[in-house]
């Protein structure tokens, strides 16, 4: 059966929830994981949205994190700042899945502005939503993106969310409690933190790409991990489930 | 108490040129209906708080009617940007907007301080984020117990919120369920609440996640069938997504938002 | 994820000597089924809070099972004193009790900042009371946006929090209605929590008003029908107000006092 | 009809919330006067109980704050938490009823400890409640107060619960929002705060009761009003809706 590198990258997403009991789930590409996980690797998984469900089990895929279905399936819906508050920040969330504009080689997130240069006005992204707070006090956090120099870069124009800053030790001088990132997902492959310096390296590559190509598309100077592995294809069941969920998306 | 009114009423007498106005509802329960009407009278130099700017703000910034946005993540969810919001921020059409940009749960935070009535709320927030370096309402406090420094965020006090809820009985009580997001904050921290409804009925029954915003804690209830769409009122519609996707298209251009608002919005009710 | 465990199972893992424990419930829903099992595992040493001790913890002061209570408000509601507690209070029998005494609004912000996972919470409280003077749990802090002092207080965060609830499914998630009262915020400020239900059902269809624990925000539960009495379960049982007033005689003298726990709880279960 | 003292102080307490909206009601005696009132002088009155009830419509007097009827027939039922900041302490309540063990000239009340003399424990009293907090934030505050030597004191042995501190200007340099105190309603009689030193003077009587009767009854020099109003005895009316209450109570 064939496949998408966009399709590996979610269903590579949805395996990385394999060991989860709980994730605090962004819309778009960390939705679609998280839903792809409680039908393959983690059928228990529990979904928290930040418009206040706890434990949703939507047959669909949401297009909003406020879809009507993610209340109408959930254990508990409680307010928003109860979420944030009672939930998030008492760090009772084990993962944190989130998608991004600009990540820089520290796993730290822009979503706010970018820089056009001289003259021009900045750019406008979305802002921070929830992923200031959700990048601190998750247990850990995940990352999705589309590898390309326009999303992995050298320096980010604005911080909006902290990773892992300015390198190792940065997190606990800020405070922040959880381990904060531990992988961003590609349609590339893989990067995660050194363990030394907390600088995002090559650590896995889809079949068929070479490091020179996931090199080339990322913003800084890729270095790679000592053992590169190549990620396993998407199984049948996973394509099947995948592509089940996204067709009845909205 | 409550006053029941027309939409039109109920604008005219609770939303007044130059106020601070929070629209809220996350995804769910967004008043359109409201919004609209406040476009057709004209009111402008508004203040928009709301977490999420949603199409909503989009159309109310598009037509001019804000001076400044107080938001915490402007996009059309599951679908891309707002056009008209980025217009405004980087080209100043139809003209400049102020932004008060925070996290959401900094804005959850302000509304609860707000509802409170306490001056700030205390959380555990932007700590390494730039987001501090740009918001006057953003700060720190220290514990006086651990000496532990925090997030501080200032209270949200609206002069006017509005929000949209099932239904409200004839005292206008006001019922509303399914996610129910920051409804209640928001209207409890404003100095005026409209609450636009699918339906008045003549006793609200118990429903189950149902909040009840009594009577005396509103100030005017308005009917509107369908009131929040494109967004959706659990129990009576359904969110419309096509609609959102649809918005897009629409809002990438300034000349084809200004004819579909003159169509569907000047022109309409 | 909650176990279900026998009562005494639960408590036995659960309540170790000298814990902080939280048994809570505004008049409804108090755990004095598991509070039984803790005088009858002879638990001791044991820091007591919450906001209304009532016949629950005048039960356990009695027994000698506290080094301390953490309080708001200590009377028999409706009936008079909590004879127990005074006795320990004032003559220090069994054994001396300290107290840390806020008021209503006061407790409920620790709990609440307990349940956040801050240090501390504001509130406008205590002007003027000689209430600050007597605890160290309560401070003050200035806003960093107007400058105003506001009051502090320290969260609290129990070892154990010990609540009672209408009923739970068979995954441990845990489902309780009507007045539900500081219940929440107690359960999510504890290390460990203990649920004492109604009983074990297949699916927790939804109620109006219900506050639903997922199972992996608790730790134990325990079947304990009537296990609210003499308080009430909405839906189950009503509050059995003759006990109330009978226990003020019952509770007037140590020896009839000691008899009574006697009969009704040691040798019973 | 015959009326005892006790029940004309209900029913003039219940009287006193002919004008008020909302009442953040402390259980015992200002509980029966607040039900009394929607019986009789105002059957709108909103009743809120500390126990999270707004709008509760009881059929027969609650024994304790938390009985189930107040939740019953309440339009909304919320959480502690809630109920004491976003509804008290953002000052939406026109009216606190309190109860009190002790209470000074300036309506300060102490429900904490008894001062019993050198050598000898202090006496405990219940504590707190809500009683600080309703006092500060409600547009005012009546009390109602069996008359005795023992409840009216020359000096509270501790404050508890700020009504008028020292004197006027008090409450504003605390920075109290409501206007405290307005009536201390006695089985014989009312005492209210006089407008220029705020302590609190004699300005109605029961029928048969006399000035010396209740400055006798005071533990501090009572002053008389310059016009001492005398209570109006109960009607039949208010006196059979008390009469019913009190049989239906537990």
């Amino acid at each position: 059966m064939s496949w998408t590198p966009d399709e590996l990258m979610t269903v590579n997403a949805a395996r990385a929830l394999a060991g989860a009991r709980t994730c605090f789930v962004g819309i778009g590409l960390p939705s679609a994981a998280a839903n792809l996980a409680r039908r393959t690797v983690r059928p228990g998984l529990v979904l928290i949205y930040e418009s206040g469900t706890l434990g949703s089990k939507p047959s669909r895929l949401p297009l909003s994190i406020g879809d009507g279905e993610l209340a109408d399936t959930a254990d508990a819906v409680v307010s928003v700042p109860e979420i944030f508050n009672y939930w998030l920040q008492a760090g009772r969330i084990d993962v944190g899945f989130l998608g991004a504009a600009q990540v820089d080689r520290y796993a730290n997130i822009n979503t706010t502005v970018i820089d056009r240069g001289p003259g021009r006005p900045e750019g406008r992204l979305p802002g921070a939503g929830g992923a200031p707070e959700i990048a601190a006090g998750c247990g850990k956090v995940l990352m999705v993106v589309r590898h390309s120099r326009r999303n992995l870069v050298e320096r980010l124009d604005f911080v909006t969310t902290v990773g892992h800053g300015s390198g190792p030790g940065d997190r606990a001088r800020l405070g922040l409690p959880g381990a904060g990132p531990v992988a961003v997902i590609t349609d590339l492959g893989v990067l995660r933190p050194d363990p030394e310096t907390a600088e995002l390296v090559l650590t896995e590559l889809h079949p068929g790409v070479s490091a020179e190509q996931a090199a080339e598309a990322t913003g800084w100077k890729l270095r790679t991990a000592p053992d590169v592995g190549e990620t396993e294809p998407p199984t049948a069941e996973e394509l099947a489930a995948l592509r089940e969920l996204s067709d009845r998306g909205a | 108490m409550a006053e029941i009114l027309s939409l039109r009423e109920a604008v005219a007498s609770l939303v007044r040129p130059g106020d601070t106005v929070a629209m809220e509802g996350f995804t769910h329960l967004i008043p359109f209906a409201a919004a609209h009407e406040v476009i057709r009278q004209g009111v402008t130099d508004l203040t928009l708080v709301r977490m999420t700017p949603d199409v909503i703000y989009d159309q109310l910034i598009g037509m001019g009617a804000a001076r400044k946005l107080v938001f915490s993540w402007g996009g059309n969810p599951g679908v891309g940007s707002l056009h008209r919001f980025r217009d405004a921020v980087e080209n100043g059409w139809p003209r400049p907007l102020e932004l008060d940009e925070h996290s959401h749960a900094g804005m959850a935070n302000r509304y609860v301080a707000g509802a409170s009535r306490l001056p700030f709320a205390v959380l555990r927030g932007y700590r390494g984020s730039d987001l501090a370096t740009r918001s006057p309402t953003i700060s720190t406090v220290r514990c006086p117990f651990t000496g532990e420094e925090l997030a501080a965020v200032a209270a949200v006090n609206p002069d006017v919120t509005v929000i949209h809820a099932q239904r409200a009985d004839r005292d206008g009580n006001v019922q509303l369920w399914g996610l129910v997001g920051i409804q209640k904050e928001a209207a409890l921290a404003a100095e005026r609440v409209l609450v636009t409804v699918e339906e008045i009925v003549d006793a609200l029954d118990p429903r189950p996640g149902a909040v009840v915003l009594p009577s005396w804690s509103v100030h005017a209830v308005a009917v509107a069938p369908n009131g929040a769409h494109p967004s959706y009122t659990a129990g009576y519609t359904v969110r419309d997504n096509d609609f959102y996707q649809a918005w897009d298209p629409i809002s990438r251009d300034r000349d084809t938002f200004l004819a579909w608002m003159r169509a569907h919005v000047l022109e309409a009710a």
